[in-house]
């Protein structure tokens, strides 16, 4: 049984003039448990404080009732004057006998009332508190950042530059990501390798940042402040302490005919290849699916002709164990295939292109070497058609519902550069609507429609025909003229829809992440936590989290390293302990708990149990505290109670209950 | 011997129920048990077994014992009165009546159980003669005449009549309060009887289960019936459920609980099942950790353990209610017959 | 059955299984039991008959605490609570092989009783191998034939079908058996004014004597400890002393496995006052599949139920009110 | 219903309220100085998906006459995911309860925010109303808790 003081404050009049505070003090007095109650004008002062202090010395409380204003306002007040006398802060209750009670009152017998019964609710839970303990873990100063785009390198960039160590882990063989793959950048229309070289550039170069290409995060374990991650380095094929990034074995290389993912698959490299120039690592590695070597066991040719030596068919993957602090997460996004686009001939005609592989078309390192040319007889197109929404906005399963976000723009910046470049090219974007909220966007694209006379119609393309001559014919609505327009076209480019990367699912469940319907991860809050994700200690960078373009994506990553640098700041984490805990003899281990553990807090483990006398290995879930946020949603769908909650426990509820319907 | 017709027994209802509480065979929902009878109540004497036997009339599932009053910090005990009105109990069977007696050496032994025996000073046991036994009932095997109840009152419904014999003084007393609507039976009706008491006997004697042995479960059986490994395969399927317990008119273990009023406590006693979990679990745990130690605790109690303690008496009656009942398709005659095949094979 | 004991001899002779889950004859016409069976010689004793209704899917989670094997004979029923038992980590699917027994509808001897019939001395017609049409049934008082279908649980006049869904292999053949719509009593229910359904659960709640046999036989509630044993929630209660427990236990009982219910029927089917349980767990299930779209539990041993899971755009609880 | 018969039945109320949202709302309406009657108890939960429906089926065993849940509006959840849970449960609580016979009024869910002091003094009062039209509590309430 608890020794309780129970302290009722006057707030001056607030409460004092509806409430009588002496019958209060009165009734709570007679409350099993109870063996101090007084009233003060105001608790909250250093002389209430004080009051509270003293009885607890004097009358050697275990548990202390405050009937006073909203807990929001002064709980923690009072918990730290609790803890002042040597009294564990959570055995503090608050009746909230103000904004609850005496404030939308007037009958002053009616609020007293009530005053006695929410107090009698807080006695009857204090009765049940337990001593609390906050936990305490500590954090790794290192981070890891999964994906080295331009989100990835951002993040890493600015935790390196507060002073902590980061390991970027690349899964291609060279960081970049999908920038790289850029030709030109809007607003300003300025080259995407030359703002986003020097970055990648500065990340190699960091004496704190590590960057593990060609490689993938295999197994995540531990939680915020102490992850531990096996990465996998795969083999490369190629030693890059010797490589000296000649080039000279890709160019003898006879194995040519491969698709060049950089460019989208448009030309082809040899087996053993660096993916682009700027290429940080500047390493080539062995594509082993298509090398001669490795199919057959004849060529060696690459390691004929390396004078370093670096050649190296043995090698094997590695696995490196690194821990972490945190974890950032910017695994960027891809277009989605379109495949299931024949209206748009995609598969059909190879003048039927997306945006992506008009940016390497465009491009001076591309497969046509940034001149405009249809892939089909290298002729200069005359007639572009651009279809906007190609997936995006999309109510059937083919596509996506929402917006992939940066289309309108790169549509007009690719309209506006073709008009720019190859002015007696007609160009003709079809839109659902033009989307341009966003600083010097819309100029950007009234520039296109006014200055560089690029023909945008409202209306969707039903259909592109590839016809025998080659060209193709493009049937759309104008909704604005409400007539059917059949154009003919050289060449037709597609804005597919983008889609988070399709390893995030992966990955997410490693981390325990929350991901949503569409495959973006989730954000702790959508409003107040977006860089956060809901599982502690892990960050979202760039569009894994939702469709952005370079500067919002450059933003979120820099939110994001401040997100991670504000943890690996801390030396220990102290927890909430206001945790689940479940109780080993009770629970079933049916994971239903974890099903709806929003911060993946709940894991399971096989352990030997002493069931009143019956020794077995059970299936048991264990709650990370460091993890555990306190919400209570394991608690209800636990059927058997073995799932509770400290400091909101199901008989401390129930007590609150009880004593208010008696 | 008296007798009254079928069409007036609703009369002699309302006559006993002028004076007292009369409890009889109510159907409700598709089921038919004791209940307390109301004028339009749907006494049902056709049934032959109803789904729990009479014995709550006298050890109802749930009583209780004494209330707690709290004001502030100051609690008064108010305890609970005993029975002191009278009651009939109308339509139980033989074995149920056999059940009392098994009951009687349990909660009238010193000490003695008030609330009990204060129930048993006041009901009258009107008792009937089971017209149609059926393929699960034994009471044979326990010494029971399943046509001659060994009540107060006993009575058989034969054709449309209920002839009606006081055997106890009680039962004097009660036929004297109704005897306006009685009529006196002559030899004719005393025939009518005899023939269904032959009539009876006569089908207990096909009754599958009539001849079933009890040989070797006595008093004296402990060691060895408690060791046999039989019971290892015997308990499998059981659900750890209490329908057993619950329809048998012999259990007799209750659970003693507080329930919080608000206002106070009241502790009450209700019928607990030995096949629980949770039963006689004490803080250190429960002394019989599986559930074959509790399947086998309930049949050893019945069948070993009460006969060693009651100068042989079983306590079990051979009603069968467990046979109908059981989730699992166990009971008691299973466990008699199983014995008898392995012949106690250690 | 035959087909079936011949398998069960094989399997326990390669030792692919060490044990046989399956029925043992009863000493009545109408009550086999379940049994295992480790020898060859025990399986003579070995039954699968109409009379074998109990859903073994639950005695597999003691069995799979035991060294290897278990051979277990499903019914298609059964089989929707073995998925769901997996999809909890409670049963070992490595440590079961599956036999899908085939099932033409499950007796009930109540039903006989309710006709009148008593004095059983045997049954035929309601083997495996019988139409399943008929019953002949012997009696003291008298030889009686009923319609199989009129002694049949409740549960198989609204037969989920006759397809297995987790199996090692099917031996004998099923019959369809449904004839009724699954959520007509519900619906019925629905219908009548809140006196009226107070009144029906009220009267039919009265008879239960808290034998905990429905909760015992669910294989959905398979807690180790129930709440209603525990004091957890200071809910430990033996008895239903007040009318409010009856329903407090039956509610929670429901709720605590509605997205986990596979709608077995064993409740029913066990309750010694027949009280008609399946009705809580078909309000949920009916619930369920109008509000958040159609799932039957043990369908699969992956998804995430529906209490276990939620959409943007859920109804509002409002809506029970508007619903009127 | 008449004034009388107020005066002779007051009921009692009890009000979860998630720590986040509502319980903030109810601040609201108090430093608003926005009345409702003191019928209504509030009992302070983390989340909506901490209310147990064993929570809401004690309350009325013990007497209450009606009880409320408030959390944060769908997608405002403090957890992110725990309304929608609670969501999901009360839906089918209350449509059992209702399926029973007992009065669907009694129970209800609002979603209000800790701007909506207005919203939840509102809610408050529109809910006691109700209570005070269905009467008291009987279909399921334990006889023995009664006074």
């Amino acid at each position: 049984m608890q020794r309780i003081g129970v302290f009722v404050c006057h707030c001056g009049t607030n409460i004092a003039a509806t409430v009588d505070v002496k019958k209060v003090v009165e009734m709570a007095a007679k409350e099993p448990g109870v063996v101090h109650a007084e009233d003060y004008q105001y608790m909250c002062s250093e002389a209430g404080q004080a009051k509270i202090i003293n009885a607890i010395h004097e009358k050697n409380l275990t548990g202390i009732v405050v009937c006073s204003c909203s807990p929001r306002m002064h709980e923690a007040t009072f918990r730290k004057a609790a803890a002042k006398a040597g009294l564990n802060p959570y055995m503090v209750e608050i009746a909230n006998i103000r904004e609850h009670c005496s404030w939308i009152h007037k009958d002053m017998e009616e609020a007293t009332l009530k005053a006695v019964i929410l107090a009698r609710a807080a006695i009857a839970k204090v009765n049940l508190d337990a001593p609390l303990q906050p936990g305490e873990s500590l954090v790794t100063k290192r981070a890891l950042v999964i994906g080295g785009g331009i989100a990835g390198i951002q993040s890493a960039l600015d935790i390196a530059e507060a002073g902590y160590e980061v390991d970027i882990v690349e899964k291609l063989p060279s960081i970049g990501g999908r920038m790289s793959q850029l030709d030109k950048t809007f607003p300003t229309l300025d080259c995407s390798a030359c703002i986003l070289t020097p970055k990648m550039v500065e990340a190699a170069a960091h004496e704190k940042i590590n960057i593990y290409t060609y490689s993938e995060v295999e197994k995540v374990s531990g939680f915020v402040g102490d992850f531990t991650v096996d990465i996998r380095k795969k083999a490369r094929s190629v030693d890059m302490s010797k490589c000296t990034g000649c080039g000279v074995c890709s160019e003898k290389c006879p194995s040519k005919k491969n698709a060049n993912e950089f460019n989208r698959g448009l030309n082809n490299r040899s087996a053993i290849y660096i993916p682009f120039a700027q290429a940080i690592p500047n390493v080539p590695v062995i594509d082993r699916e298509n090398c001669i070597k490795f199919k057959t066991g004849k060529c060696g040719a690459c390691s004929k002709v390396c004078a370093a030596g670096a050649i190296d068919y043995e090698q094997k993957d590695e696995i490196v164990t690194q821990k972490y602090g945190a974890i950032v997460v910017a695994t960027g996004f891809d277009v989605i295939p379109l495949d299931k686009y024949d209206e748009y001939a995609y598969s059909q005609s190879k003048d039927v292109i997306t945006s992506l592989e008009l940016e390497r078309i465009m491009n001076a390192a591309g497969p046509t070497k940034g001149h405009l040319e249809r892939l089909s007889d290298g002729k200069a197109p005359k007639n572009i058609v651009f279809v906007q929404c190609v997936g995006s906005r999309c109510s059937d399963e083919r596509g996506k519902s929402y917006c992939s976000k940066i289309c309108c723009m790169y549509t007009a910046k690719h309209a506006m550069l073709i008009r720019d470049k190859y002015p007696d090219t007609n160009v003709t974007v079809f839109y659902i609507d033009v989307r341009t909220p966003g600083k010097n966007f819309d100029e950007f694209y009234r520039r296109a429609v006014e200055d560089y006379g690029v023909n945008y119609v409202k209306g969707q393309v039903g259909k592109v025909i590839p016809q025998p001559d080659g060209t193709l014919m493009v049937q759309a609505s104008d909704l604005l003229e409400n007539k059917q327009i059949h154009m003919e076209a050289d060449m037709v480019v597609l804005a597919a829809a983008i889609e988070p990367n399709k390893d995030v699912r992966k990955i997410a469940t490693m981390l325990t992440a929350s991901i949503d319907t569409n495959n973006f991860l989730t954000e702790a809050h959508a409003k107040l936590r977006p860089v956060e994700s809901p599982t502690a200690g892990i960050f979202l960078s760039g569009v894994c989290q939702g469709p952005k373009d370079i500067p919002e994506t450059v933003a979120q990553a820099g939110a994001a390293a401040v997100k991670a640098i504000g943890l690996l700041a801390k030396d220990k984490l102290t927890t909430n302990p206001c945790t689940a805990h479940s109780d080993e003899l009770l629970c079933n281990g049916c994971s239903q708990c974890a099903n709806v553990c929003p911060y993946g807090a709940i894991s399971y483990e096989e352990k030997q149990v002493n069931d009143h006398g019956i020794r077995e290995t059970r299936r048991i879930a264990v709650v990370n505290n460091a993890l555990c946020q306190g919400c209570g949603a394991c608690t209800v769908t636990c059927p058997s109670g073995a799932m509770d909650l400290q400091g909101f426990s199901n008989r401390q509820i129930l007590a609150e209950v009880d004593a208010i319907c008696r | 011997m008296y007798k009254i017709e079928k069409e007036n027994l609703e009369a002699l209802f309302r006559k006993i129920a002028e004076s007292q509480d009369l409890i009889l065979p109510i159907k409700k929902a598709g089921q038919t048990n004791f209940g307390l009878w109301n004028e339009g109540e749907e006494a049902d004497l056709d049934t032959l077994k109803t789904v729990k036997s009479g014995k709550d009339a006298f050890f109802p599932q749930s009583e209780t014992l004494y209330t707690c009053v709290r004001d502030g910090k100051k609690l008064t005990v108010e305890p609970e009165e005993l029975r002191s009105s009278p009651f009939v109990v109308f339509g139980m069977k033989a074995c149920d009546v056999k059940g009392m007696e098994v009951l009687d050496k349990v909660f009238l032994a010193d000490p003695i159980d008030t609330f009990y025996a204060a129930r048993r000073d006041h009901g009258t046991i009107v008792a009937m003669a089971c017209h149609e036994p059926e393929e699960s009932c034994f009471c044979k095997v326990f010494g029971t005449d399943a046509a001659d109840p060994a009540a107060d009152v006993a009575v058989w419904m034969v054709e449309g009549t209920l002839y009606w014999k006081a055997i106890s003084e009680k039962g004097q007393a009660l036929t004297e309060a109704v005897k306006d609507l009685l009529t006196d039976a002559d030899a004719s009706d005393e025939a009518k009887v005899s023939a269904e008491k032959e009539a009876i006997h006569n089908i207990v004697e096909q009754l599958p289960y009539t001849h079933l042995s009890l040989e070797g479960w006595d008093g004296n059986a402990t060691d060895e019936k408690f060791n046999s490994p039989v019971w290892e395969t015997l308990y499998k399927p059981c659900l750890a459920c209490g329908t057993c317990t619950f329809v048998c008119p012999t259990c007799q273990c209750y659970d003693i609980k507080d329930y919080d009023t608000g206002h106070g406590v009241k502790r009450y006693r209700c019928w607990d099942s030995c096949m629980y979990s949770d039963f006689t679990m004490m803080a250190h745990g429960n002394n019989r950790t599986s559930q074959m130690q509790r399947f086998r605790q309930r049949f050893m109690h019945k069948l070993v353990y009460f006969p060693a303690n009651n100068n042989g008496m079983y306590s079990c009656v051979g009603c069968g209610r467990c046979v109908e009942k059981c989730p699992s398709s166990l009971n008691i005659v299973k466990v008699i017959k199983a014995f008898e095949k392995h012949g106690g094979e250690k | 059955m035959q087909e079936l004991i011949t398998r069960a001899k094989e399997l326990l002779a390669d030792g692919t299984v060490v044990r046989v889950l399956g029925w043992k004859a009863g000493d009545l016409s109408y009550n086999p039991e379940a049994a295992y069976f480790e020898t060859a010689e025990s399986l003579d004793e070995f039954v699968y008959n109409g009379f074998c209704g109990q859903n073994l899917s639950k005695m597999m989670i003691e069995a799979s605490k035991l060294e290897g094997k278990t051979l277990v004979c499903l019914k298609p029923c059964d089989t929707y609570s073995f998925n769901q038992l997996i999809k909890e980590h409670r049963v070992d699917r490595e440590k079961a092989y599956i036999i899908g027994v085939g099932c033409k509808g499950k007796l009930n001897v109540e039903k006989l009783r309710e006709m009148g019939i008593k004095g059983i001395k045997s049954i035929s017609g309601a083997e495996l191998t019988d139409a399943c049409e008929e019953l002949h049934i012997s009696t003291i008082y008298g030889d009686k034939t009923v319609a199989y279908k009129e002694a049949m649980l409740e549960r198989c006049h609204v037969c989920k079908g006759k397809e297995h869904m987790i199996y090692d292999e099917i031996i004998g053949e099923s019959k369809d058996t449904k004839d009724a719509d699954r959520f007509a009593e519900v619906e019925k229910i629905e219908k009548m004014s809140p006196e009226e359904r107070f009144a029906f659960f009220q009267k039919e709640l009265s008879k239960c004597i808290r034998c905990n046999a429905c909760r015992n036989a669910c294989p959905a509630c398979s807690c180790r400890k129930c709440v209603f044993d525990s004091t957890k929630f200071d809910s430990a209660q033996k008895a239903n002393v007040d009318s409010f427990e009856e329903k407090m236990f039956h509610i929670i009982r429901a709720f605590h496995v509605a997205g986990r219910c596979t709608d077995c029927g064993e409740c029913s089917r066990v309750c010694p006052q027949g009280i008609p349980l399946h009705l809580f767990n078909r309000k949920f299930i009916k619930d369920i599949d109008t509000f958040y779209g159609e799932y039957q539990a043990g369908a699969d041993d992956q998804s995430k139920g529906p209490l276990t899971s939620f959409t943007f755009d859920d109804v509002e609880p409002g809506v029970v009110a508007e619903r009127g | 219903m008449s004034i009388e018969a107020k005066e002779e039945f007051r009921p009692k109320i009890v009000a979860f309220c998630c720590n986040w949202c509502s319980y903030a709302g109810a601040d609201l309406a108090g430093s608003s100085r926005l009345s409702y009657p003191a019928d209504v108890k509030i009992i302070r939960v983390p989340c909506s998906c901490r209310v147990n429906p064993m929570f809401i089926l004690r309350a009325f065993e013990k007497g209450a006459d009606g009880v409320i849940m408030c959390g944060c509006h769908p997608g405002d959840c403090h957890y992110t995911t725990g309304n929608y849970y609670a969501r999901r449960r009360m839906t089918l609580l209350f449509s059992m309860l209702d399926f029973i016979g007992v009065e669907n009024g009694r129970t209800r869910v609002e979603w209000v925010s800790a701007a909506e002091g207005v919203k939840f003094s509102q809610t408050m009062n529109e809910f006691v109303e109700k209570i005070y039209s269905l009467g008291k509590n009987v279909r399921l309430e334990d006889l023995r808790c009664r006074n």
